[in-house]
């Protein structure tokens, strides 16, 4: 056992223990004083982080779909993952693109990467350089993936790329040129990408990407999304997009499911996971003391209907 | 399946038909004349002998129209593109826009992608007369279309693209000041209870009693804010009670157009009540604006001095449950009230009673008692009642229409839509 | 004549907005109006800091409860304005944006305003965990619907909506609590969000017509 | 009975001198100014910790760091009002020694006469000060009233009743083939046909409900009392659900301060 493993049962138990003891003493008739409840809170936040818990994110069916089709894919697949975001929106989303890329990898797929926003380069080299550098060192640029950047134009590059990818991305950012790179030997267009994931949820995002590429090109597309915009992109699953990424939790749920099917990713960052750490204790607190109080209710108004 | 009806709307179809037809010909004439060596030569920057010249037409119908209902500030064009621009394996590979302003030089106005066909040119002044074509572009050759009769945008004094807005300003607006009107010439009306409102006696009686100060937030907005506006009305009425009774006011702000505002409000409401001795600009206090700064003061104020009643009426963020929760906690009767949707529920969960949006702007017409303000109250209601209308018949009508392919019933959701679009 | 002319002024100025929509080439009053409001803003300025500067002076000279404090208060007020107005620390000069990167008053925002901003902000986290401790009890109907509503949407928030319901088969999967928080966010509380809306709207109209009609003149003050 | 504040605040003074220390050491030679990013680093946290102290009870820290709060943050505001509005708005537009002054391009333009209006306005609110005269400072107040009542009348008609309701026009049959078809495809999957009908069914009941319980006029009995009930149910379900949907956000907020209170200040995780 380690240090953090102590640290962190003994926070548990406190928390744990803490919370049955004020159930007891509400019991006898106690109120909670609200500071301890301000203290439950600061320890369900700040245990996760001094000692990081993950919790056993099981997959919802929208997230595992995109999990299951990455992972049916034969080897040597194409994959286009697209950083259709901005740094406000990155904590949220940047962890699914690190998952997703991953994975893909994993598989053996080759990657095709590119953004929509002139903002998302910049964090899809930091992803680049974060992911595939110091974790797939033995990948070479060309072969097993490529980084074509992004382009101007919005909708318009999805518009030409559905029918001719050369034509938007003679080269790659590293000007090397289409013909020579080999991930696009076959790859005339957008329809012979055998998976297109979006990570976004601004404009141009998902909803371009389905109506622009996936649509008229019939090609699966997967999304990841901010959690605020998620509850729109639902109408589209899962004729138009086959799954969703919706949030932190979204893409803590595919991190989870990595490492199920990988659990030699149990080693690497996990910036979800670890963010939901102190997201669900603290809801699990919030929610326990809610039944708390219902509980204390009902039998404080049975004990006054007795009298 | 189409009732006799609907055959009008063919004719758009036909319409269009025929231009396409008519365009389909223009555009083979220029096709052919692009063919012509001798126009091509002339023009040296597009002949790039070392490869295949990928010749293509030009874009057709440009038409540049003065936007109807501005300030004569705004031309739009609209154009079918060059046939040559297709979905798939198109030639061209977009459009240059060139404007001429008073018959001066062409300037490139736009570039635009492929599938465009239309643009607006705003911020044009109507003193000056403007022309404009467009260039489609493949990778080395360059096909112009005709310029379009020079025009000039023109101001319009009224914008009738607004006429369905103006009839519903009218008719709630109207009927608001005929209900006002008529409670003024004595009509009894019935007005329900508002919960929070009832209790704002008690909560100002309760404070009273205990000697302790009531404490009034009008929110973190402006003035420029509608919802701050109806928490300065109702610092008017509350504070008419607060004068009668004789307590103390404690209103901290974080604007000092608010403040100078409830300062007047107060001072008012002291003058009425037969004691303007009483008052004094100390009741009211400028903290600062920045929205957690004030947070920060109010909260020391609320733990401080422990008011025993305290309002929060007006525009409020993050903040309204901060407020709320240190309110509750030094057991204060609670009276809330805002417009904006997010903030309620934390209103509805740490307050004793809160206004809920139409509510905030009811409350002072409310509490004055006065008929002609509750008027307008019923005046709402009939806006309420067109809302429901609209709703119920828009939704019958959608089902009825979509379900079994109702054409008149299709033709009333269009109408109604048409009627709740604002442009 | 002291309420007349207000009174007149507010109805004048009302109704030109109203109609200004309706006529484009007053179109843009409106927003001439708010860079007004901004102005008189900024004027108001000087009625706001001399109140604050005032009161905390007044505290400190009659030495009441914690007239220290009014010390700290206005001896930081005054350093960020000197700070502020002269442009002290800043390596641009005088034409250089205040907050300049590297400025002495940009690095009092970052090392004092932003984490006090942030720290208040995030003392919700706490104040949403005991105001659910108090609020969502099933004392009644309505607290009840409220209850069950926000339990749904938390659980679904968390892991275990779906460690508890995630074995419903896919032709049954609203009951999986997860969904069923998309829907009740989607569905009724999309209804609910729009019915307030739409009295809001309502709200504001008849308000507004009160205070141009000259019905609501409480904010105007008595005839002194 | 006066010791225990005195060392408290000893401590805590020890200990603020101590992080400044540690900080300023653990800062040498990453950073220029070290000794002034130890303060810096200090300072914030310290900040940071007398706000949460509050969650506690008032104290003096607290009291401190809301006093500096409030006049640090007002000057700010008042100073960024005055470059911005002031210097960046005004000035271009009604003074050319003032621009040059200021180093701001100065605009001339036929409206700029337009812009002594606010000016003269704000002197006369100024007159708040003046007893005698106190009386005109309504008028720029007038002004104000009547621009927002103005303004907002049409926009709220707009953005909050017009558009909302033609919103809500949507079909309670969804992809209707006919009653067989539905029976025959029956699911509660939640993207079928039942949930899709049911979800409009809800959004039009309960924005039709959510009206009722508005009426003012109209007492709350009957068919129109049963309705107006409905109507509180949904409002009940729209504030519970956005509350728990908030949650997750605030937390966010927390776990942001702590990260920086343990990260960047202690540096007891990297």
């Amino acid at each position: 056992m380690t240090m953090v493993d102590i640290g962190r049962l003994i926070s548990l138990i406190f928390i744990g223990g803490g919370l049955l003891w004020l159930f007891i003493s509400g019991l006898k008739g106690k109120e909670v004083d609200r500071r301890i409840i301000f203290l439950f809170i600061f320890l369900s936040v700040a245990t996760p982080i001094l000692f990081p818990i993950t919790f056993g994110e099981k997959a919802t069916p929208v997230v595992k779909a995109v999990f299951d089709k990455v992972e049916s894919l034969p080897e040597g697949s194409r994959v286009l993952i697209s950083f259709d975001f901005d740094p406000a929106m990155a904590p949220e989303v940047q962890p699914m693109a690190n998952a997703i890329t991953r994975h893909s990898l994993t598989k053996g797929h080759k990657v095709i990467f590119m953004s929509l926003f002139a903002t998302g380069q910049a964090l899809l080299t930091q992803s680049l350089r974060k992911v595939v550098g110091e974790e797939f060192p033995e990948l070479e640029e060309c072969k097993d993936y490529v980084n074509v950047g992004f382009k101007a134009g919005n909708e318009g590059v999805l518009n030409v790329i559905v029918t001719d990818f050369k034509k938007m991305f003679p080269t790659d950012v590293n000007n090397v040129p289409y013909d020579s790179i080999e991930v696009f030997d076959g790859i005339k267009s957008c329809k012979d990408i055998d998976l297109i994931v979006s990570i976004g949820g601004g404009m141009p995002g998902v909803k371009e990407w389905v109506l622009f590429v996936g649509d008229p090109g019939n090609v699966p597309v997967a999304a990841g999304v901010a959690a605020v915009v998620a509850p729109q992109m639902y109408p589209y699953y899962p004729e138009q997009i086959l799954g969703i990424l919706g949030g932190v939790k979204g893409a803590a749920e595919y991190e989870s499911e990595l490492i199920k099917n990988y659990p030699h990713f149990a080693e690497m960052d996990t910036p979800a996971l670890r963010m939901m750490g102190p997201q669900t204790l603290a809801h699990m607190v919030i929610m326990i003391f809610i039944v708390i109080g219902n509980v204390l209710f009902f039998v404080s108004r049975r004990k006054r209907r007795g009298k | 399946m189409h009732v006799g009806k609907s055959t009008s709307l063919y004719l758009p179809q036909l319409f269009f038909l025929f231009l396409f037809i008519c365009n389909f010909l223009l555009l083979s004439l220029v096709y052919a004349q692009t063919d012509d060596p001798l126009l091509n030569s002339e023009d040296s920057s597009v002949a790039i002998p070392d490869s295949e010249l990928v010749v293509v037409a030009p874009v057709t119908s440009l038409i540049a129209e003065d936007y109807k209902y501005d300030d004569g500030k705004q031309i739009n064009l609209s154009w079918v593109p060059s046939i040559d621009d297709q979905l798939v394996g198109s030639k061209v590979l977009g459009y240059r826009l060139f404007r001429i302003i008073d018959d001066g030089k062409p300037e490139l106005l736009a570039k635009l992608r492929c599938g465009a066909n239309s643009y607006s040119d705003g911020k044009l002044k109507s003193e000056s007369v403007y022309s404009y074509y467009l260039e489609a572009f493949s990778k080395n050759f360059i096909a112009t279309s005709t310029r379009t009769v020079p025009i000039s945008p023109e101001r319009e004094w009224i914008n009738f693209d607004r006429k369905y807005l103006f009839l519903l300003a009218f008719i709630i607006g109207g009927a608001v000041i005929f209900f006002i009107e008529s409670a003024r010439r004595g009509k009894k009306l019935f007005v329900r209870k508002i919960a929070g409102l009832e209790a704002v006696d008690e909560a100002i009686g309760r404070a009273t009693e205990m000697g302790r100060p009531i404490l009034f937030i009008p929110g973190i907005l402006d003035m420029n804010d509608v919802q701050t506006l109806a928490g300065i009305t109702i610092l008017g009425r509350v504070s008419q009670q607060i004068a009668n009774y004789d307590t103390k006011i404690r209103m901290p702000v974080s604007r000092s157009l608010v403040m100078t505002a409830a300062r007047e409000t107060i001072k008012a409401a002291y003058q009425t009540a037969g004691r303007p001795d009483q008052y004094s600009d100390d009741m009211v206090n400028y903290v600062t604006d920045e929205q957690f700064g004030y947070v920060a003061a109010v909260d020391g104020i609320m733990v401080r001095e422990k008011p025993a009643t305290v309002f929060l009426m007006g525009a409020f963020f993050a903040e309204s449950l901060i407020l709320a929760e240190t309110g509750n906690s030094v057991g204060a009767i609670q009276i809330a009230g805002t417009a904006r949707p997010a903030q309620l529920p934390f209103f509805i969960a740490a307050c004793d009673f809160t206004l809920i949006g139409e509510e905030l702007f009811a409350a002072s017409a409310y509490l004055s008692g006065e008929p002609k303000q509750l008027g307008s109250l019923k005046g709402q209601d009939v806006g309420k009642g067109i809302a429901m209308a609209a709703i119920l018949i828009g939704v019958l009508a959608e089902t009825i229409g979509t379900a079994w392919n109702v054409e008149f019933m299709n033709d009333v959701v269009r109408w109604l839509t048409i009627l709740f679009t604002t442009q | 004549m002291k309420r007349e002319i207000p009174l007149l002024i507010t109805f004048i100025v009302g109704v030109v907005l109203i109609v200004s929509v309706f006529v484009p080439p007053t179109e843009t009053l409106g927003e001439d109006f708010s860079v007004f409001f901004d102005i008189i803003a900024v004027f108001a300025f000087f009625l706001g800091g001399g109140n604050l500067v005032q009161s905390h002076f007044s505290k400190a000279r009659k030495r009441q409860t914690d007239w220290g404090y009014s010390i700290v208060t206005l001896v930081g007020f005054v350093a960020m304005l000197t700070i502020g107005l002269f442009k002290l620390g800043n390596p641009g000069g005088i034409s250089a944006p205040p907050t300049a990167e590297g400025s002495l008053f940009q690095e009092i925002f970052d090392f004092v305003i932003m984490p006090l901003s942030a720290t208040m902000y995030s003392l919700l986290a706490f104040f949403v965990a005991s105001a659910s401790y108090r609020a969502f009890r099933a004392k009644n109907r309505e607290a009840t619907i409220l209850l069950v509503a926000a339990f749904i949407i938390l659980l679904g928030r968390t892991p275990f909506g779906m460690l508890v319901t995630g074995w419903i088969p896919e032709s049954f999967d609203i009951l999986q609590i997860p969904n069923m928080a998309i829907w009740i966010m989607n569905s009724p509380n999309l209804a609910g969000q729009r019915a307030i809306m739409i009295g809001i709207g309502l709200g504001v109209v008849s308000m507004s017509l009160r205070i141009i009609l000259g019905i609501e003149r409480t904010y105007l003050g008595g005839d002194d | 009975m006066k010791k225990a504040p005195i060392i408290i605040m000893a401590l805590v003074t020890a200990l603020f001198v101590l992080s400044w220390i540690f900080k300023a050491i653990s800062f040498q030679g990453t950073e220029e100014h070290f000794i002034l990013s130890g303060f810096k680093y200090t300072l914030a946290a310290f900040l940071t910790l007398a706000i949460f102290s509050f969650l506690y009870r008032d104290n003096p820290f607290y009291k401190f760091a809301e006093h500096l709060f409030v006049g640090v943050s007002a000057a700010f505001w008042m100073t960024m009002g005055f470059w911005s509005t002031i210097v960046g708005n005004l000035i271009p537009r009604v003074s050319e020694d003032l621009s040059h002054f200021f180093e701001v391009p100065y605009e001339p333009a036929s409206r700029n006469l337009f812009y002594f209006i606010p000016v003269f306005l704000g002197i006369l609110l100024l007159m708040r000060l003046s007893s005698k005269y106190g009386w005109l400072s309504r008028w720029p107040l007038a002004f104000i009233v009547g621009t927002t009542a103005g303004f907002n009348f049409v926009r709220y008609l707009r953005s909050d009743f017009i558009n909302q309701i033609s919103a809500t026009f949507i079909p309670l049959l969804v992809d209707w083939h006919g009653i067989g078809h539905f029976f025959s495809n029956l699911s509660l999957s939640s993207v079928g046909q039942l949930v899709t009908i049911l979800s409009n069914l809800v959004l039009f009941l309960g924005v039709f409900c959510g009206l009722i319980y508005f009426f003012f006029s109209k007492e709350h009995k009957g068919a129109f009392g049963a309705a107006s009930r409905v109507g509180i149910w949904i409002l009940m379900i729209t504030f519970g659900a956005s509350f728990g949907y908030t949650v997750m956000g605030r937390i966010s907020l927390l776990v942001g301060r702590l990260t920086f209170l343990f990260k960047d200040w202690l540096e007891l995780i990297s």
